[in-house]
């Protein structure tokens, strides 16, 4: 069934667990991001020392796919240079316009790869992204902060 | 089954789309009418006719043509005008509900200062918390250029007004009173003759958005006594682009204009210019004549079948709906509970189901819903979720629809198991 | 006869108007382009096809309708965008040129007081003596909202803009210089570089009304350097209630929207809003999808056919034409005598017949023009005139259209016995 | 020629020569009107006594059809007594909106019949009423002005 290739086991693990919710009390910035076409929320604490993300938590409310993508994406980022994480970022938004046509690289995407199947479906790929948006603008904040 | 007022099996023929198929090769189910309905074949073929044969610009030329597609467009204002219970030069075409709603807003704030309809500081423009954004937003932007205040009917748990408080709240400072006739979330049916006596007794002006009622059931602009009211085409069967204003005489005589520009004027000079009389005045430039057209068709094709049938027909499957819903575990209707002064929108949440979740399990079965705040945020965020999944219901859709909904609503909770 | 850079007769082909027989059983000889084009078999069957396949509401749907409707709506915004040299997200559907100048209006009507987009005392706004309605009754109601001062630039009695009163009336007062790309009565074609510069030199917006230009000839927004500019879908071949504003990203930002609504919003509260970016903060309401669609198909059948090609077709006819109307005795254009900067319109007076008897006795022969002020007032008056009878020409018009308009004409004169 | 239907010689004979042109010095109102969608206009005086039209006098800018029922208008209605000339004008009306299913009563509109072919054409119906329209603003007016 199509379905399955969309609801990943992958992406209901991270939905029903999802990883770092929950907003921390330390942190270099926070954002709130929302989809205006349905409502969804997330709102995201992040901590950069030394070019490196070190922390990210998070809470919202929103579908699986949001839900998953910021847990996914939470996991990918902590632990990398803010550079790096940019990359991978770049990746997955070149697979989630891909209409189904990408695979995307496991060794760069890792459980992210399981959103492949969101590219199909052109009014999810918003979702998939809410998380992604809310970490490039709260890093972008972070950076600013340090330079002050 | 049930006896049915009209054949809705035989009705689907004649609007194309349910022709196609969807994913998984599954036919269509169509329960986002209250986002846009579909069409039947009558009002692409009258916008396709009037491209083929008479295509020309309105109120302008010496010709043939000209002469002919004027007939066509105010032939499609005086349809419009019987379907409500109106007179043809109260039928003002826009281009949407949106723009009927902004337009009234925009005119209100052009008043001349002193006159009736001029607001300021001290005055107030009252709205329930049910309203679509078009019918909030350009309220809020006059109270704010103008410095009136907004105030609002607040709503019960069930989804209805609470007319307790339209005594305290529509007071001698309220100019304006701007409500809907029928939830596009809740499907609840507002009191119009409550409100319109509360607003009278003060004097203030009414403002009805008929965008989810005029398509669904009779209407009579005169018994329902507000002042003026505005809807879309797309959601009554027509074309995309149209929609109606009407006024009565004597308001759309008082109004300013609200676009400036050609056919809508009396003189123009370099400084300034002077305005035609009503509707003229409020249609600037040459107009959505294929639209109007369209929309004509759509209405004549309701008044074909009866806009008593058309309701008494959704009315069947709201009572049927909700009584299905009302067996499913985990799952629960936002608005009222039965059908009364209740129409064809049921707005449900699934235990542990995002909506867009809910969406796209329909969605694979041919099913389209419409999910989110469906343009209603203040309402979803007094109900305390982010959004529903919305079916509305139309009088193409049949009970084997409601059965379908109502499995594949199962079938996602078996999904994703909650 | 000339080679001709395209074939005029095979392109009435694709236009279905041109089978159906005016008074007299005499064939169509459609001359009214400048007030509405006639549309190609491509663009009424793209908005049928919209209905019968694809119907749904963009932005919100959460089913396969709704994303196809998507796909096809903002499809079309990339076709618009690749016409006029633009991005898609500079690309705002309007329901006309109309609502698009009104809507500049509006919104720099409501900027933030000390924003480099508010006007006040002070201010001036410049517009041309030889602009329609639509460009300049919306400037006339700013500046009188505003306070700001109302200046035009005078023509010359050939129809030309005056150039020398250009830097005594474009100052540091000025604000915006909205004019016309192409007179819809005199066909001249303004000299857009000229005016920007002076603009430019003073920071003063510009606005373009290319309801004449783009329809007609190759256009590039970049190139023009203009801020904002506006057409019609229905003189480009596209269907009624369809039009276009385009404006820089820059301005746009800027600009506070018009129309507020469903799908314009960021986020919604009881009493406050916020903005989602361009374009989609222009566009409140269920759009006209497929008014969008069929725009798209519209431009999509220019630009096979080329630009160019359209340009020089219409030159050659603008020449001939001429250089016929010249021959004529008792018979004036008013405006350019040479296709040189000049579009394909021609208006003229008959000694000792009204405009409307011109058009009367041409409607006899099947041949569509326009009669009367053509919403230039201001321009009928500064030549002395009531009126003028127009003819305006388009790719799908023959040297042989123009041959029976001139016998026409002369059998006007037979006819009144002038 | 179904022009000739609507350019009758009676009618062209008015255009050239029209009626009552040019505005008389005396008069107990006077109105200006136009017709938006073409910039036609006329100027009308009137004087009215004891209940009777006494005189007509107009000028303007317009179309052969105009002129020529602003020419018959003023014919008509000098000596009738108002009420009389609102009867002429009512009749015209019906014979303008009769879409050519009418002739007109020659005994009524006299010249005015000549005018029968424009009702099939709406885009001048307009043309004719012009005249008759300025008139029936000016007795109007000529009369509350006479009750004050
Ligand atoms: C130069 C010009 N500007 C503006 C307009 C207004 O266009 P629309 O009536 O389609 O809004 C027209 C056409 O009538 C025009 O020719
Ligand atoms: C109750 C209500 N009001 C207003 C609107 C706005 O209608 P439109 O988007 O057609 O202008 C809608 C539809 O979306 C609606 O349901």
């Amino acid at each position: 069934m199509e379905l399955d290739s969309l609801y990943q086991e992958v992406i209901l693990d991270h939905y029903k667990h999802p990883h770092h919710k929950g907003l921390s009390n330390e942190k270099d910035a926070q954002v709130h991001h929302v989809n205006p076409s349905c409502g969804d929320e997330v709102t995201l604490n992040i901590s950069v020392s030394g070019g490196i993300v070190t922390d990210i938590s998070w809470d919202g409310v929103g579908c699986s796919i949001s839900q998953a993508s910021t847990s996914i994406m939470s996991e990918l980022v902590i632990g990398k240079t803010v550079a790096e994480s940019y990359r991978v970022m770049d990746h997955f938004s070149q697979l989630m316009s891909s209409k189904g046509t990408l695979k995307g690289d496991e060794d760069i995407l890792e459980d992210a790869v399981a959103l492949a199947g969101v590219s199909k479906f052109p009014a999810r790929v918003k979702c998939a992204l809410l998380g992604w948006m809310a970490f490039k603008d709260a890093s972008v904040q972070a950076i600013e902060e340090s330079e002050k | 089954m049930k006896t049915l007022p009209l054949s809705a099996v035989e009705i689907k023929g004649d609007f194309p789309i349910f022709a196609r198929s969807m994913r998984n090769e599954k036919p269509l189910i169509y329960l986002d009418s209250g986002a846009t309905s579909q069409k039947p074949r009558s009002v692409i073929d009258a916008q396709s006719h009037f491209y083929e044969h008479i295509n020309a610009a309105v109120h302008r030329g010496a010709h043939l043509l000209a002469e002919e597609a004027d007939a066509a467009y105010e032939g499609a204002r005086e349809i419009v005008a019987n379907f409500i219970g109106a007179q043809a030069n109260e039928i003002v075409f826009t281009k949407s509900a949106t723009e009927g709603l902004n337009a009234i807003a925009y005119s209100f704030g052009s008043a001349e200062k002193g006159s009736r309809l001029s607001l300021g500081r001290g005055d107030s423009i009252v709205v329930t918390e049910m309203e679509h954004h078009a019918n909030l937003i350009p309220w809020q932007q006059l109270a704010r250029r103008t410095g009136a205040t907004l105030k609002w009917i607040p709503i019960t748990s069930e989804g209805r007004l609470d007319y307790s408080t339209l005594e305290e709240i529509v007071d001698s400072s309220t100019k304006i009173l701007a409500f809907t006739h029928q939830s596009n979330v809740l499907g609840t049916i507002n009191d119009v003759a409550t409100l319109v006596a509360a607003a009278k007794s003060v004097g203030a002006v009414t403002v009805l958005d008929a965008c989810q009622s005029v398509p669904h059931f009779p209407i009579d602009v005169k018994a329902l006594g507000v002042d003026l009211l505005t809807f879309s085409g797309h959601k009554a069967l027509g074309p995309t682009g149209i929609g109606v204003l009407w006024g009565t005489s004597s308001i759309l005589e008082e109004m300013e204009p609200f676009l400036y520009g050609g056919s809508m004027i009396e003189s123009v000079t370099m400084t300034q210019a002077t305005w035609a009389p009503a509707p003229r005045k409020f249609e600037a430039g040459v107009p959505n004549m294929a639209g109007a057209v369209g929309l004509g068709a759509a209405l004549q094709y309701l008044s074909d079948i009866g806009m008593e049938n058309v309701h008494s027909w959704e009315k069947s499957l709201t009572d049927y709906a909700l009584s299905e819903f009302a067996k499913l575990s985990g799952v629960s209707v936002i608005g009222p509970l039965t059908s009364e002064n209740r129409g064809a929108v049921i707005s449900f949440t699934v235990d542990g189901i995002h909506p867009h979740d809910v969406g796209q399990v329909l969605d694979q079965h041919g099913i389209a819903v419409r999910t989110g705040h469906h343009c209603a945020w203040p309402l979803m965020k007094k109900f305390g979720i982010t959004g529903t999944t919305r079916a509305s219901f139309y009088l193409y859709n049949t009970i084997s629809d409601v059965d379908s909904l109502i499995a594949a609503v199962k079938s996602a909770q078996e999904y994703f198991k909650v």
